[in-house]
């Protein structure tokens, strides 16, 4: 079980690394939403610092978003998907298997990169951490909810959209919280409580979503 | 032994085929031939339990499949239309990623011969996006060479885009399979001679006209 | 425009004829003769590129006056100046070989743009680095979103777009062709770097020298500049032609003549 | 159509495009697109309201006041024709001087005056040894440039 | 001539209103980024509202540019791009007509909602018309513009960063200039000399684009 | 007529095949036979205009086809690998796009006729992707029955996906279009008879294992 946990996480990395786009791709978003905001807003120290927080969890969460819409996509239409359905191992073990691996594409990078863009804005270093502990938890747990999205959408046709509709009202706390934290600590409050509600949040998908995803890929491949 | 039993499937406000009832023992080959349309690959996902029918079941040594998924996916093959080969790999690490999820995970030089078998040794390290038609169909085949010798497989039109030599290849690898035990259920729009005791034949009709 | 598109796409070197009439005009442009031509150049230009520069160096930094306004700050003048004309003029013949190479399907104009990709990115970055250091003494802060920087800002990431494209591409002769359109897309950006401190008003300084009127310069910092400059355009020429030479080497490698090329220097 | 004709046809349409681009962006600069904006233009009710913006041009010579709390800084900054107080609280470069360019950006207050954020220096494009400008500055006394 | 431009239009109009995601996806996409930002900031009233041209012109740069990343690829996949250029009309006119066909589906759609969202973030009447006539040129020339980026990056291994890497350097004076317009109103000023410039951008690539992208096809193609 | 002189062609590292030269005049077939993987689909796009052959060139009525991009498309039909079919319009759709494309709108009387002739008269309303491997081939094909009379026809492995009804139908089609006056280049691997007096064969050899 392991072992085929492992062969498809280190087959998508290696997909990904090859493609490069799928890494740069989450990341390069990521950078330009955040350095676009300067340049249509304008110059104004106190306003950039004040959205700060805002605008690097809203790209975030988009970046998360907009790479998990094409998780499964690929391999549905390549037929992949229904070999991996076919596979010896249960279905949701391999599912975690490529979600991991997206999260280290995405999450993990989006995380590592945002105190340099945190700088652009002037944040403090407290804030800093609070905002890298809150996207580690939060990017997994966006990860996990959008890829039940991702699967629930597989092949019906307004995929795209639906699966935006489905997964915002999940991604919502995730970003209150995680914004949240950022805020207090620059307003001086601890950010603990934020960042506990993130990891219960992560956890709980966690339990949950592959299951679900899992169940909703053998349904898109009726 | 596969039975399928009184299987029937609608697809959209179509019912392709009803009552459809065969069984399959061990060293047995099974041919579906109909027109197209007619529903053959239906009822090829239907054996794999990819897809659900509307009426019937699929049983295996008398179980039905769903029930003992994890054991009847150790024994299974599915070469369908698609190919199911990543573009971004070569034909070596796409063997390498089917073959662990199959089960049975094969070192690189069973690969190496697995792909030789199929005439693609010169190109085994080209990212298969970069292969012909028919080249990528011999990569997608190439799988049956790793799986174990006693196991089912299906294989939807498994001779198209081959050339000449390659279909030859193919069919001697299957009548073999069959000699060995092994079960396989396939369909083909070509006449394609298979030197095999015992073929069973499946006729899903006519397109699929009936309301 | 179809015709256009079309000669590149079916003529080229599909026809051997064509390149025998043209070999009077385009002599030099044969991958067999231009290479040895190119290396024999290249020590030239390299020794010139040293020679002018050193003088620009000892006129800018020893001879020209300090500024009445700047003080000795100004003098990062002899690098930004040359760095920011370079970044510029090298866009501009970069587009112009690459639109040739798409055009009459020339290999060596192509590689060309390809060589000279690196070198205008370094002196984009040069100009802007320099820039935003001389920004911090005299401006007052390291950098602004006026007309002229932004503008120099998009000519490194055209510059980078192009490199990035190239690299992307596994064929080379998809990678000229897909390099030149943008190239050409891009050259509209140059004229806008120019002229943007005349049509904005901007906090970059207008132009000290120009067709039109007399420099309002003093003559000798004037000299240390032109030195300067011209030690630049060697320089990219040297490390221009070393460059297509490799490129040269790379793609046709399984021809003939590399082949004796490389078995003749082991 | 033709195929020959079809080309011609949509070349000129090509520039006729280009054509009226151009018409567009030369009416643009009729209008002020600007990175500052100048007292004149202050005074005459050209620049925002109520909003941060640039102000550009001279530091009227002897203008310049450093208040008592040793950060705040007064002066006023000219085009010749008209001119606007600002006030300043932090460091300003190193080129600010009475009777140079300067830019700053800030709000204007409902008082008249400018109250800037930050204070950029702008300088001309002329280079020459100290000497020189001397002797140019006494043969222009009297008519000073507005830098544009 | 007319008759090929418009059947290509048509159809790919058809095609989006079938799959009806192609038109959705970018208005939610819209919305969802200009109504997380208030989530995400705070409901400071000063601070949305000097925000406000920013971030409703930076989401219409997104939407614009995510939507675009794949106005080529599903034709390239099933082998109808092949079949365009195939065809008896010059490819640039018939690539005009798909790049129209995607500014009606984006372009317009968003120009159209956005005074809705403007008023989320307090806009004067003025302003909120020079936000509307800005996307209305700023959004057509986007889609020209990065019909070249995703045509020149068709079926590369980094296709989507490497377009927006491409792109966005053309980008970015649309988002000055418009940003700017609303900027410039809310100041007292005129919005025109804005719009002008973006007239002539708009004017400009659809000159070029078209050209620029039928090239990069053949490319792709070969 | 339409003439190859001298054609090359390298893919990635590999020449694929050098001086390649064949002539087809109005009335002839084409075939062009190889292993999986010696060039046949490049060289068939090559022809088309899609593809920049590394040395020779395509002339048609004696003049190289690039000259005369657009009079040469409207003589030309290509049927490539993908059946360049939107997945989520009809048939009906489907042609009438293409036909308007290849500057011969078909009225809807037309596009029913032509896809009646393939067999398609009672899935012509229904999306392409709920059609089988099989129909989609078909209505691909049905562009054939709109085209011009006298035009030139590439088709890349035709034949696939077919049933052995559609089969011979095809062979039927190609046969009455050479016996009309025009050209029909075609590759294919499966052997098919074409009742046709004048068919060239040009072979581009084993799977092309040269530097
Ligand atoms: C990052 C900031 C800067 C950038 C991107 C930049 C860019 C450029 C460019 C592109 C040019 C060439 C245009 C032309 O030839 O007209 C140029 C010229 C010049 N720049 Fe800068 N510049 C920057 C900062 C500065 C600063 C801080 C100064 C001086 C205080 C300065 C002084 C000059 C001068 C004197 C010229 C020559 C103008 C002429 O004679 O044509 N630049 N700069
Ligand atoms: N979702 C659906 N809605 C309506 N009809 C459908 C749907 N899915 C499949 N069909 C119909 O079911 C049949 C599909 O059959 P299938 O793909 O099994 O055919 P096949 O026998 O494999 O044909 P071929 O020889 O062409 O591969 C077709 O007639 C198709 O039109
Ligand atoms: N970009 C590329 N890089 C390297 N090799 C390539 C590239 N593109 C194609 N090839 C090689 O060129 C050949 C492609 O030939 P082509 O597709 O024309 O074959 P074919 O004769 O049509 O084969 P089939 O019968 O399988 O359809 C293959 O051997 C393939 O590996
Ligand atoms: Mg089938
Ligand atoms: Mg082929």
């Amino acid at each position: 079980m392991i072992r085929a946990f492992v062969c498809v996480a280190r087959r998508d990395l290696a997909l990904a690394l090859r493609r490069k786009s799928d890494v740069a791709n989450t990341l390069v978003f990521f950078v330009i939403v955040t350095s676009l905001f300067p340049l249509g807003v304008g110059p104004e120290r106190s306003l950039l610092h004040a959205m700060a927080p805002g605008i690097l969890w809203v790209a975030a969460l988009l970046a998360s978003m907009l790479s998990l819409a094409r998780i499964f996509e690929p391999d549905f239409a390549d037929g992949t998907l229904e070999q991996l359905a076919l596979g010896v191992e249960p279905l949701s073990v391999l599912v975690i298997g490529k979600i991991g691996a997206h999260w280290l594409l995405t999450g993990l990078p989006l995380t590592l990169i945002s105190p340099i863009l945190a700088l652009q804005f002037d944040l403090q270093p407290l804030a800093i951490l609070a905002l890298c502990g809150g996207l580690l938890a939060g990017t997994a747990a966006l990860s996990l909810i959008g890829a039940v999205g991702a699967a629930l959408t597989l092949g019906l046709r307004g995929g795209g959209v639906l699966a935006a509709l489905l997964v915002l009202p999940l991604y919502i706390p995730v970003l209150i919280f995680g914004a949240g934290a950022v805020g207090a600590v620059e307003s001086g409050l601890g950010a603990q409580p934020h960042l506990l509600l993130l990891g219960a949040f992560f956890l709980t998908s966690l339990a949950s979503a592959p299951w679900a995803t899992a169940t909703a890929i053998r349904i898109a491949l009726d | 032994m596969l039975e399928a039993v009184s299987l029937g499937c609608v697809r959209g406000e179509r019912r392709l085929f009803s009552n459809t009832g065969f069984s399959v023992a061990k060293g047995q080959l099974l041919r579906i031939t109909g027109a197209n349309g007619s529903g053959k690959t239906s009822l090829l996902r239907i054996l794999c339990g990819l897809l659900t029918p509307s009426d019937g079941k699929v049983l295996w040594n008398t179980r039905p499949i769903g029930e003992q998924r994890e054991d009847y996916h150790r024994a299974l093959t599915y070469v369908g239309h698609l190919n199911g080969l990543k573009d971004d790999m070569t034909p070596h690490e796409n063997l390498a990623v089917a073959s662990t999820l199959a089960g049975c995970p094969a070192g690189r030089s069973a690969r190496r011969d697995a792909l030789a078998g199929f005439g693609l040794a010169h190109c085994a390290d080209l990212p298969v996006r970069h292969l012909s038609q028919g080249q990528r169909r011999r990569v997608a085949l190439a799988r049956l060479a790793l799986q174990n010798p006693s196991g089912i497989w299906i294989l939807d039109e498994p001779f198209t885009a081959l050339d000449a030599e390659a279909v030859a290849n193919l069919s001697r690898i299957i009548a073999a399979h069959a000699a060995a035990g092994g079960i396989v259920i396939f369909t083909t729009h070509m006449e394609v001679t298979i030197a095999a005791a015992n073929i069973v034949l499946v006729n899903l009709g006519q397109q699929a006209d009936r309301a | 425009m179809t015709t256009r598109d079309s000669d590149t796409y079916y003529s080229g070197n599909a026809s051997p004829s064509a390149a025998k009439h043209r070999i009077h005009w385009f002599h030099y442009a044969s991958p067999q003769t231009f290479y040895p031509l190119a290396g024999r150049l290249i020590p030239w230009f390299a020794a010139l590129a040293v020679l002018l520069g050193a003088a620009g160096m000892y006129v800018g930094f020893l001879v020209a006056p300090t500024d009445a306004q700047q003080g000795d700050a100004y003098r990062i003048i002899f690098l930004h100046v040359p760095a920011a004309w370079m970044s510029m003029f090298l866009y501009v013949v970069m587009a112009f070989w690459a639109g040739v190479g798409l055009v009459f399907n020339t290999r060596l104009s192509a590689m060309l743009a390809t060589a000279i990709a690196p070198t205008g990115a370094m002196f984009t970055f040069l100009a802007l680095w320099t820039g935003s250091l001389w920004g911090k003494p005299t401006w007052g802060t390291w950098w602004v979103w006026d007309a002229r920087l932004t503008s120099e800002l998009i000519l490194l990431f055209l510059y980078f777009g192009f490199m990035a494209l190239q690299a992307a591409i596994d064929d080379p002769r998809r990678a000229d062709r897909a390099g030149a359109v943008l190239a050409l897309v891009g050259v509209i950006n140059v004229p806008i770097i120019y002229f943007s401190v005349i049509w904005w008003n901007t906090l970059h300084q207008g132009a000290s020298i120009s067709m039109k009127s007399a420099p309002t310069m003093a003559m000798t910092m004037l000299l240390g500049m032109l030195l300067m400059a011209l030690c630049f355009w060697m320089y990219s020429i040297a490390t221009i032609l070393a460059r297509v030479r490799c490129i040269l080497l790379e793609r046709e490698r399984h021809t003939d003549w590399c082949m004796t090329e490389l078995r003749g220097t082991p | 159509m033709k195929p020959r004709h079809k080309r011609f046809a949509l070349i000129g349409a090509g520039l006729a495009t280009l054509a009226v681009a151009a018409g567009l962006v030369l009416a643009a600069f009729q209008k002020n697109l600007v990175f500052f904006f100048t007292p004149t233009q202050i005074a005459n009710k050209e620049a925002p309201q109520g909003r941060s913006f640039r102000i550009g041009g001279l530091v009227e010579g002897g203008s310049v006041k450093r208040q008592q709390d040793g950060v705040t800084v007064r002066f006023i900054v000219t085009d010749t024709a008209k001119s606007v107080p600002v006030e300043f609280r932090g460091s300003l470069p190193d080129l600010f001087r009475e009777g140079r360019g300067v830019v700053a950006q800030g709000k204007l207050g409902a008082d008249g005056t400018f109250r800037a954020d930050e204070v950029l220096a702008k300088h001309d494009e002329k280079y020459m040894p100290p000497e020189a400008k001397a002797a140019v500055d006494q043969a222009q006394k009297a008519a000073k440039t507005v830098i544009q």
